[in-house]
């Protein structure tokens, strides 16, 4: 694509080498976009791993139905706090905030975003909410218990601590905000010369629409949020029924931020793996244009939908009609997506290396879950199946095996990159095992017992969901070993690794033309962009 | 980059001076139609001049007419997204 | 050309990405503000008669002077900027400061009209708010909340916009390099706007 | 299906839609499985050392843009027709008032007939009209496929009509409290002329079905203390025979030692007499009990039940 000299001469720095300061100081104060993207990554691996312990405690909770180890009160507020860690600060800023901010701006041969000092503040405001999120469970009183979505007038009545929660939860979304500034900006003033729309990489364009809807649809849940601290304040009553104030009108509020959020958390996942799998399968990407609208048409249409979490509200008939509709119309682009990263597999020359497997482990559990929502967005199914297991399900599969295993294979493929070291490609393949298998019985038995009738959000159930509960359990804590060999493996060669190459994997894009790990300013020269990307045998492109 | 219209358009002080009287009249329009007459034609007269008023404000004092086109694009998507949202959410409490 | 150090950022300021990045900031703004748009119009289609009534017992006199205010501190930013561009610092300097003292007048005016309010009981929770329908209770629900937040942009706004006061005083903005002052000005602007909406629909529902 | 219990009219219609849509689901994911999986093995780096670039091709494109949208409208077609059945409640179905509150169900049927569970006849159609005293709750009856929400200050709706003999659970799905799990009853189907008899037998009619619901005590039956407490369904958290609840249970209670937290956060201790009882029931949130969650419903008391209820607790110890 381009011709690049990089040779690694002596003098050669890396941006973890570089910067004036020295110790903690050189990270909370640097406004390079890497480090903040390692920054990131390193807050958001850790509160991953507090909501991953909450789950396993869910899962032995559900173990027996005649002896409790926590009680009701505690059980809501680990699947509240499970939720709200895992959502607000793993998924929603994920793959966008840790590897946009690392390559984006590489992916386009700029330097640096647009606002560096507007970044780091966002990834403040992000710890700032993290650390307030975590300090409303250890004051007023207790822990909040209303579940990730805050349901009015629940979270009105209860007596926990919501208020605190819900502001942290506010800062979380100001950063999102920030962050989604910042790409677009980026996207739109610093592309390198020669770097036209189509011939941005195709992470770049799911960022990029990602960003969008971090702009257009945050604030929404920003006022909602604030709404409800003053109606638990000052008690202004316009979410109260008591006070004429309509509940349904929250979730509407509610589902308009947090449904486009889904898409959130799924677009820069996407992205990723669409540059893992050319990589990986050493060939051009099938439908360039195709997968790049897409993501602009999932952004797009999946603003229209969100009132498929409401259908048994008692929304009115004609809103039910259409928002099944466009939810079935906003799967299209999905399934483009899917169809274009089978057939980029076609005639190409593929090795199955660890991000490879989990990139493909993505294709296959994303469509269970993408699957799963078509069945539930059926009117009359959704009716049986709302606030029960399969839901919770669902999103398991599309969360966890869609954004998590699409995080998870960015990692293992640009960690090299980012770090410099190589982990123990061995290891990243053995963990992978459990980590499927675990996971089909765990999310896969919460699907059956959700179909049975089992109601989400029960810190206990009737007996005759009692098999279906253990198997899942058991996925559970088999998944358990996976995870941590996963990161284990990655923690070690953090250490120990021995050092990368600069290509690793026989990239084209970009960040594959800087050395591991790039220089503090990314290019000693600003790169001159000739043709279009994933270009890996000219000889038989057309 | 078009270091050209890097420095932004320079709006005469005239047209600024011309734009604030015009927004006066308007409100004391507005004031006076909703004040004077019956209630319809209030409603009228508040969704048609509020947005004119709203308009001046973007396009001479935020310079907007002499934006790039793309960016007064964006600026009615944003619109158009804001009317989106509450057009659903009136499809659900008007057929209730 | 390996071997030569890595330069420092590059001076250039990239004006126009600013200024995007500026608008950006205004659409998450409007939306900000949307959904409680959203709330009050379907509160509004729900409870007609109680809307109606409940604009009446606001002092639209009040609304409307805070009207005229913002509309006239609009009209003294854009000349600011104007001023700039044409090197006056002078003018831009006086005009900043008109601003400053009309917004503190809009902040004077809803103090005196919150305190009236409170002081009849019309505030959440309040005995006499209490008394009345349910829609008169989310219709002043929802003025605090509008008025409140808007309070707010504009008490964000007078230090945005003192900041930038101080800032072309000492020469940091200039006939050539007025961006930030451009950029305060926009967000002043959108405050402006948004009380163009607020008016009618809190004041003058009645 | 044996597997699923279906005991409604809607029940086939969900599983029928349901199993429609599952199965396209299944030949699509076997589909794309099978071809990544085949490619992988083909096209294997060893086998195929070198890729070829192919960009697109304009045909499938547009084939795999629009088979998927043309399975997508059937699908939302048959979800939205057998939904509006969902929605349409026949003529002829009887009314029940459903009352959800933290934590359990009534109903109350045209006669005025009040129950804790719902006592139904086979193959009449049944509209549920919900009403919720605090927050939403969740109207769930699996083995029916029937569910709507319970929202304050609205009037929800949902009908079925039922098409097996049994007890089925009624569950609550939406988050409501501590005891949100527990907020469970039964539907109880029997033969029409079984119904009838309970329906039209006047105020001691034996309940319907008592082979199924075995547990099931007429209100009338208890003494009127425990029916208060049944009524308010303070026997959801409180237990009368010492068992943990989510409350304190009332055996022993009279007489013993709290510690209780006041509104500002100051802990006091208290002894439990008459007058700290009638202030926990009237107004539990002013001070609430340490070791329990501030959970307790504002449920006001007539003068009258309120000196039954507390005469009652004396009596448990
Ligand atoms: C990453 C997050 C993510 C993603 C991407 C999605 C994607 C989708 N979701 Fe999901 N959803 C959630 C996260 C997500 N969801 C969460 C968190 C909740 C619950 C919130 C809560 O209540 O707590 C939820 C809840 C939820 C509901 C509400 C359920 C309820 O509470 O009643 C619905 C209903 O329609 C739904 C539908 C869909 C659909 C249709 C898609 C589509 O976009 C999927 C499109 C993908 C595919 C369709 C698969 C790939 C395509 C093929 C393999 C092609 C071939 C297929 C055919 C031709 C059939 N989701
Ligand atoms: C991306 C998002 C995400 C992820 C990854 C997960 C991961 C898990 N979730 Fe998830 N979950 C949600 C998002 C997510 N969840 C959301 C949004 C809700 C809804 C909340 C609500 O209702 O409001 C929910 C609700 C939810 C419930 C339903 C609660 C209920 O309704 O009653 C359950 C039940 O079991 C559950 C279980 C789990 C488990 C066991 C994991 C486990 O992660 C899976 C297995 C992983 C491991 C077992 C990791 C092992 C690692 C360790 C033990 C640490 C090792 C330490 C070092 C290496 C130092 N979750
Ligand atoms: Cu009632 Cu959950
Ligand atoms: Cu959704």
């Amino acid at each position: 694509m381009n011709t690049l000299a990089h040779g690694e001469a002596s003098s050669y720095r890396s941006f973890l080498e570089s910067g004036d300061r020295k110790g903690i100081l050189a990270w909370i104060l640097s406004t390079d976009h890497k480090r903040i993207g390692i920054l990131y990554l390193a807050c958001m691996v850790s509160l991953f791993f507090v909501a991953v312990i909450i789950g396993v405690l869910m899962r032995i909770e559900q173990l027996s139905t005649s002896h409790h180890i926590f009680p009701p009160a505690i059980y809501n507020a680990f699947f509240t706090v499970h939720g709200v860690i895992m959502i607000f600060m793993f998924v929603l800023p994920g793959a966008s905030a840790v590897f946009g901010n690392f390559f984006l701006p590489i992916m386009i041969g700029a330097r640096d975003v647009s606002f560096p000092r507007l970044n780091l503040m966002s990834w403040y405001f992000f710890i700032v909410g993290a650390l307030v999120v975590i300090a409303s469970l250890f004051t007023g009183d207790g822990p909040p218990d209303a579940g990730w979505t805050f349901y009015v007038p629940f979270s009105l009545r209860t007596g926990t601590n919501i208020p605190l929660g819900v502001f942290g939860v506010f800062l979380l979304g100001f950063s999102s905000i920030l962050t989604g500034i910042n790409f677009i900006t980026t996207v739109h003033r610093m592309r390198a010369p020669g770097m036209t729309w189509h011939h941005m990489p195709l992470f770049v364009w799911a960022t990029y629409a990602t960003a969008w809807v971090q702009v257009l649809a945050t604030p929404i849940i920003g006022v909602t949020l604030l709404l409800v601290i003053a109606e638990r304040i000052f008690g202004i009553g316009v979410f109260d029924p008591a006070k004429g104030g309509d509940p349904v009108l929250y979730q509407h509020l509610f589902w308009i931020y947090s449904h486009p959020a889904v898409y959130i958390m799924i677009l820069p996942a996407m992205g990723a793996i669409t540059e893992v799998i050319p990589t990986f399968a050493h060939r051009t990407i099938f439908g360039y244009r195709a997968i790049a609208y897409s993501s602009i048409g999932i952004a797009g249409l999946g603003s229209l939908v969100w009132g498929h979490h409401m259908f048994t509200s008692g929304m009115g008939n004609a809103a039910n009609l259409m928002f099944s509709l466009f939810t079935f119309l906003v799967a299209v682009p999905s399934a483009i997506k899917v169809f274009n990263w089978t057939a980029t597999l076609y005639k190409g020359s593929i090795e199955v290396k660890p991000p490879m497997l989990f990139a493909l482990t993505f294709v296959f559990l994303f469509s269970i879950g993408g699957l799963t929502g078509l069945i539930q967005g059926a009117l009359n199914v959704n009716v049986h199946l709302h606030d029960t297991y399969w839901i919770v399900g669902h999103f398991h599969y599309v969360m966890f095996g869609g954004t998590g295993m699409g995080f998870f294979a960015a990692l293992l493929h640009w960690f090299p990159k980012m770090f410099g070291k190589m982990y123990n490609e061995r290891v990243a393949a053995i963990s992978w095992f459990p980590i499927f298998i675990g996971f089909n019985m765990l999310y896969g038995g919460m699907l059956v017992l959700g179909y049975l009738g089992m109601p989400r959000r029960y810190y206990t159930h009737l007996p005759q969901y009692s098999t279906g509960h253990l198997i899942a359990s058991i996925g559970g804590f088999i998944m358990a070993i996976g995870l941590v060999l996963f990161f284990a493996n990655l923690v070690v060669a953090l250490f120990k690794g021995k050092k990368a190459e600069s290509n690793p994997w026989g990239g084209v894009t970009l960040e594959w033309h800087t050395p591991s790990p790039p220089p503090l300013e990314n290019f000693e020269e600003i790169p001159v962009i000739k043709d279009r990307p994933y270009i890996f045998n000219p000889e038989t492109a057309q | 980059m078009e270091h050209a219209e890097e420095q932004g358009h320079v709006v005469p002080y005239r047209t600024l001076v011309k734009v604030w009287l015009l927004l006066l009249i308007l409100t004391a329009v507005l004031v006076f139609v909703s004040t004077a007459f019956h209630e319809a034609l209030s409603v009228a007269a508040l969704l048609t001049l509020t947005p004119l008023k709203a308009g001046l404000v973007f396009f001479y004092f935020m310079h907007l007419k002499y934006e790039r086109p793309f960016l007064k694009a964006m600026v009615f998507m944003v619109l158009g997204v804001l009317i989106l949202f509450i057009g659903l959410t009136f499809l659900d409490i008007s057929y209730r | 050309m390996s071997t030569a150090p890595a330069h420092a950022h590059p001076v250039h300021k990239d004006y126009q990405g600013a200024k995007f990045g500026m608008w950006l900031f205004l659409f998450t703004e409007i939306l900000l503000f949307g959904g409680l748009f959203l709330l009050y119009s379907i509160y509004r289609s729900m409870y007609p008669i109680d809307f109606h009534n409940g604009g009446k017992h606001l002092n639209v006199i009040i609304g409307v002077a805070n009207t005229v205010i913002l509309l006239t501190s609009s009209l003294t930013v854009a000349v600011a900027i104007t001023a700039i561009q044409k090197g006056n610092k002078k003018l831009t300097l006086a005009c900043l400061g008109v601003t400053i003292v009309f917004a503190l007048m809009f902040l004077a005016n809803k103090y005196i009209e919150w305190s009236a309010e409170i002081r009849h009981g019309i505030y959440p929770n309040g005995p006499e708010l209490l008394k009345m329908p349910n829609g008169e209770k989310i219709f002043y629900g929802l003025y605090y909340s509008m008025t409140g937040l808007h309070g707010l942009h504009v008490l964000a706004g007078i230090i945005a916009l003192l900041i930038t006061l101080d800032f072309v005083r000492r020469d940091k903005i200039t006939g050539t390099d007025f961006n930030k002052l451009e950029n305060v000005g926009l967000y002043w602007h959108l405050v402006d706007v948004i009380w163009i909406f607020l008016l009618p629909l809190l004041y003058l529902a009645a | 299906m044996p597997f699923f219990q279906q005991a409604s009219t809607a029940a086939d219609r969900v599983d029928e839609v349901f199993l429609a849509i599952t199965a396209v689901c299944v030949v699509f994911l076997v589909l794309i499985t099978s071809l990544m999986v085949y490619f992988v093995i083909k096209y294997n780096r060893k086998r195929h050392p070198r890729g070829e670039d192919i960009e697109g091709n304009t045909m499938l494109e547009v084939v795999w843009t629009a088979t998927p949208t043309v399975l997508f409208l059937f699908m939302f077609y048959f979800g939205w027709t057998n939904f509006d059945y969902d929605r349409s409640v026949p003529r002829d179905a009887m009314v029940i008032n459903v009352t959800a509150r933290q934590w359990a169900y009534s109903f109350t049927y045209p006669n005025g007939k009040q129950t804790t569970q719902l006592f139904l006849a086979l193959n009449k159609p049944a509209k549920m009209n919900l009403h919720s005293l605090d927050v939403i709750h969740g109207f769930y009856i699996p083995a029916f496929r029937i569910k709507e929400d319970v929202v304050p200050g609205r009037d929800n709706y949902t009908w079925f009509t039922p098409t097996k003999l049994g007890s089925f659970d009624i569950m609550c799905t939406v988050i409501c409290g501590v005891d949100h799990a527990n907020m469970l009853s039964k539907a109880v189907v029997v033969p029409v002329s079984d119904f009838e008899k309970w329906y039209f037998g006047g105020e001691d009619a034996p309940l319907p079905g008592q082979a199924d619901a075995a547990a099931v005590i007429p209100l009338k039956s208890e003494s009127p203390a425990v029916a208060v407490l049944k009524a308010k369904a303070c026997e959801t958290c409180h237990s009368i025979d010492g068992s943990p609840m989510v409350g304190p249970t009332f055996r022993g209670l009279y007489g013993q030692k709290h510690i209780v937290k006041e509104a500002g956060g100051a802990e006091r201790e208290v002894v439990v007499d008459d007058a700290y009882l009638a202030k926990a029931i009237q107004d539990p949130m002013v001070e609430t009990v340490k070791g329990y969650p501030p959970a307790m419903p504002r449920n006001p008391l007539a003068e009258g039940d309120l000196k039954q209820v507390i005469d009652l607790i004396k009596s448990l110890n």
